[in-house]
C-alpha cells in the first residue's frame, strides 16, 4: 500500500520528536463482520524507525494496537533536513516504507 | 564505545559496524545476550527495514501476564513509581484508547504494554536504542474493563506500573 | 439491522412446531386452542401487509414490523398457521400504532419547540 | 420547563391554532442558542461544536490526545486527491462550487431556488457528479465522506452562515426539518429532541448525549465505533434505527431539511469538521 505512512518529525536542535500514523486495518482476528463471519487477523507486527540509517525505535505490535495506528516518541540528536525512515511489515507479509525529512 | 549498561549493546550505524545477518539459531543465542528476550531488528540494507523474523511471536501469543513477561523479557517485574503511565479512567471507546508511558529511570532499553483483559495480553512492545527518550505514546484496543500494565526495562531490570481502564458500551442499541 | 438472531430462533421454533403439529394433528385435537386454518392465517397476513404498506408509505414504519412480517410469511410457508397468524397480528398492531403515533405527533411536536 | 407545561395546557384549548404560534426562524434560532447557553453556562459558545467533549473532561483529554494526529487525516488526503482530480469530461468538482469549493462548507445546506429544495453538501456533490455524467456516490461513507472531510477542512473555524431566503418554499423546508427534529418516532417513541434537548449532557451508558446546538457542526466524523469517516446522513439513519424507526432514503428531502434546520441553529458557531467522536 503506497503512501500508508504519514509522518511528522520536527527537531528543536537537541532532540527530534516523531509522530507517525499508519493506514492499516489492524484486524485482531477476534472481530466478526456484519454476516457474523470472523475477520481474519491482519495486523502490523514490526515497525522500524531509523534516523540517517541507524535505528531509533523498533515497535513490535499485536492485534490489540488500534486501527490506523499512531506512535509518538523522541530521540536525542537529529536536525532539520535529516532523513527519517519508517518501514513496517504485517503478519501477511505486506510491507511499506517511507522516508521523511525532519523539519 | 563506552558501555555503561550491563547488557551488551550492538551499536548499529553505517560507519561503525557491518550489519550482522543472523541465522535462526545464532539469532536465538544472541537474543539472550541482548536486552533479554529481544533481538536486534536489523536487516542488511542501508536504512534498517522492519524485519519480521525479529517479531517475538511467542510473547504475543500468551494469555496471561506472567507468561507474556516471561516470553518477552524472561525476568520478573517489580512495581515502580518512577513510571508515568497516562491512560484514561474510562475509555471513550475500547477500540481507540490513547496510552502514554514515560519514565525517569536511567538506561531504558524496552517499553511494553499489556492489557490483562484482552485475549492475548501483550499489546505492544518497543525496543529503545541509546539516545531514544524513554517516552512512548500509542493507541490500543481493550476488549473490556481491564488492568493495563506498563513495563519498562531499564538497566537490565524490569519495572511495572498498573492502571485500571473501564471500557463500557455506548449508545441506546437498536 | 441485526435480525440475524430472530431468524435462527424462528427457524428453530418452526422446525419444532412442524414436527409437533404433524404428530399432533393425527393423535389428538387440541380443544383448548382453536385450530388456526390456512385461510385464517392468510387473512391475518393480508391485513398485516396492508397496514404495513400504509405505515411504509407514510414513512413512519417501525423496524420491528418488517421483521415480524418476514417471520409470519416464513411460518405460513412452513404450514405453521397459528404462528403465522400470531406474528401477523403483532405486525399489524405495531403498524397501526406507528400510524397513530405519527398522527398524534403531527400536532404534539410543536409543544416541544424551544421558544 | 414551565413554558412547556403552559404550552401543553394551551394545546388542549386551541390545538388547531397552534401552528400560527411558531415564531420566525431567526427568533427560534435566538431562543435555541439561548436555551443551550443557559443550560450549559460553563461551556464556551464555540465549544458546542465539540459535542460530548465540551461536557466530559475525561473524554476531552482522550480527544485531545487523538487530535495530535487524527485518523481522519487519511480521509482529508484521499478527499483532496478525489476533489482535485478532473472528471473524464475535463471539468472538476471545483467548477460546481463557489470559490472552487474551497472554504464554503459553512454556507451549507443551501436552499436552491431553481429546484426549490435544500441542497446539503452531499446532495450538491452528487448533483455535480450527475451533471458531469458520473454516477452519484454512496452518501454514507467512503469517497463522499472523504471529499466532504477535505472540503470541511478548508473551512475549518469559519462561522456557519446558513441562509433562509425570503421564499415560502425555503421556510417550508425549514419547518419540515424542525417538525422532524421534534417529532417522536419508532417503537421507542423518541424524537431527536428527546435525547439532544431534554437529555443533552446526560449519559446513555458510556455515551454523553451531545446538545442539539452544534450537533452537526463537526461532520463528517471519524468515529472510533465506525473505524472510518462517515457523513451526517449515515448518522441520521443510524439514529432512526436506534429508536427502531425505519430510516428514510439517504438522499431524501427529509434528511436535507433536518440538516437545514440544525445547521441554521449553528449559525455563528465555527465549522468543526472533519471531527472525531467515540
Amino acid at each position: 500500500m503506497a503512501g500508508s505512512i504519514l509522518v511528522r518529525a520536527s527537531s528543536d536542535g537537541t532532540a527530534t520528536t516523531v509522530q507517525a500514523l499508519i493506514h492499516h486495518p489492524m484486524d485482531s482476528g477476534f472481530v466478526k463482520d456484519a454476516t457474523g463471519k470472523l475477520i481474519p487477523a491482519h495486523y502490523i507486527q514490526v515497525v522500524e524507525f531509523a534516523h540517517s540509517g541507524s535505528v531509533v525505535l523498533t515497535a513490535f505490535w499485536g492485534g490489540a494496537v488500534s486501527k490506523d495506528p499512531f506512535t509518538k516518541f523522541s530521540f536525542k540528536g537529529g536536525k532539520s533536513g535529516d532523513d527519517l525512515s519508517i518501514s513496517w511489515v504485517d503478519n501477511l507479509g505486506n510491507k511499506d516504507s517511507t522516508t521523511a525529512k525532519i523539519s | 564505545m563506552q558501555n555503561t549498561k550491563t547488557t551488551v549493546r550492538i551499536k548499529s550505524g553505517p560507519a561503525l559496524t557491518r550489519r550482522i545477518t543472523l541465522s535462526g539459531a545464532a539469532a536465538a543465542t544472541l537474543a539472550a545476550l541482548l536486552a533479554p528476550g529481544f533481538k536486534a531488528a536489523h536487516a542488511d540494507t542501508a536504512a534498517p527495514m522492519a524485519d519480521a523474523s525479529a517479531y517475538p511471536a511467542k510473547a504475543f501469543a500468551q494469555k496471561s501476564k506472567d507468561e507474556a513477561i516471561a516470553a518477552l523479557f524472561n525476568m520478573t517485574a517489580t512495581a515502580s513509581d518512577q513510571i508515568t503511565f497516562d491512560a484514561p479512567d474510562i475509555a471513550e471507546n475500547g477500540a481507540v484508547v490513547p496510552v502514554s508511558i514515560s519514565t525517569t529511570l536511567p538506561g531504558v532499553t524496552a517499553i511494553a504494554v499489556l492489557a490483562l483483559g484482552n485475549p492475548f495480553t501483550l499489546a505492544a512492545a518497543y525496543q529503545l536504542p541509546d539516545g531514544t527518550n524513554a517516552a512512548i505514546s500509542s493507541r490500543i484496543k481493550l476488549a473490556k474493563t481491564t488492568d493495563v500494565v506498563a513495563l519498562v526495562q531499564a538497566g537490565g531490570k524490569l519495572y511495572s506500573v498498573t492502571k485500571n481502564v473501564k471500557v463500557t458500551l455506548g449508545g441506546c442499541g437498536g | 439491522m441485526r435480525n440475524f438472531v430472530g431468524n435462527t430462533a424462528t427457524k428453530f421454533f418452526v422446525a419444532v412446531l412442524m414436527l409437533g403439529s404433524l404428530g399432533g394433528v393425527a393423535a389428538h385435537a387440541d380443544t383448548s386452542k382453536p385450530v388456526v386454518t390456512q385461510d385464517m392465517a392468510l387473512a391475518a397476513l393480508t391485513a398485516a401487509d396492508a397496514e404495513a404498506q400504509k405505515a411504509d408509505a407514510a414513512g413512519v414504519q417501525w423496524t420491528t414490523v418488517p421483521t415480524l412480517l418476514k417471520a409470519a410469511h416464513f411460518a405460513y410457508l412452513y404450514g405453521d398457521y397459528s404462528g403465522a397468524a400470531k406474528k401477523a397480528g403483532m405486525a399489524e398492531a405495531q403498524a397501526k400504532t406507528a400510524l397513530t403515533e405519527a398522527k398524534e405527533q403531527a400536532s404534539l411536536w410543536q409543544t416541544q419547540v424551544i421558544r | 420547563m414551565r413554558r412547556i407545561l403552559l404550552a401543553g395546557i394551551a394545546l388542549c384549548v386551541a390545538a388547531p391554532a397552534l401552528a400560527a404560534t411558531l415564531s420566525s426562524p431567526a427568533a427560534e434560532q435566538k431562543a435555541f442558542q439561548t436555551y443551550f447557553f443557559n443550560k450549559f453556562p460553563t461551556v464556551a459558545h464555540d465549544d458546542f461544536v465539540n459535542g460530548p467533549y465540551a461536557l466530559d473532561a475525561g473524554m476531552r483529554a482522550q480527544w485531545k490526545d487523538i487530535l495530535q494526529f487524527p485518523p481522519y487525516q487519511f480521509s482529508i488526503d484521499n478527499g483532496k486527491a478525489l476533489f482535485s482530480a478532473a472528471f473524464p469530461n475535463g471539468h472538476g468538482y471545483g467548477d460546481c462550487f463557489a470559490n472552487k469549493g474551497i472554504g464554503i462548507t459553512q454556507n451549507y445546506p443551501m436552499f436552491d431556488a431553481k429546484s426549490g429544495k435544500v441542497m446539503t453538501l452531499e446532495l450538491a456533490i452528487n448533483k455535480c457528479r450527475t451533471e458531469n455524467g458520473l454516477k452519484p456516490l454512496d452518501m454514507s461513507a467512503g469517497d463522499m465522506a472523504d471529499i466532504e472531510a477535505y472540503m470541511a477542512s478548508t473551512s475549518d473555524g469559519k462561522a456557519f452562515a446558513v441562509k433562509i431566503p425570503n421564499d415560502p418554499r425555503a421556510l417550508a423546508d425549514y419547518r419540515a426539518g424542525e417538525a422532524y427534529f421534534y417529532t417522536r418516532r419508532g417503537q421507542l417513541n423518541f424524537s431527536c429532541a428527546s435525547c439532544h434537548v431534554q437529555g443533552a449532557g446526560d449519559h446513555l451508558r458510556s455515551d454523553v448525549l451531545a446538545p442539539a446546538l452544534g450537533l452537526t457542526a463537526s461532520f463528517p466524523l471519524y468515529r472510533s465505533a465506525w473505524g472510518n469517516t462517515g457523513t451526517l446522513t449515515r448518522r441520521f439513519m443510524e439514529c432512526n434505527v436506534q429508536v427502531r424507526a425505519v430510516p428514510a432514503k439517504p438522499d431524501s428531502d427529509t434528511y436535507a431539511n433536518l440538516a437545514y434546520f440544525l445547521a441554521y441553529m449553528n449559525n455563528g458557531l465555527p465549522v468543526g469538521g472533519p471531527g472525531e467522536r467515540p
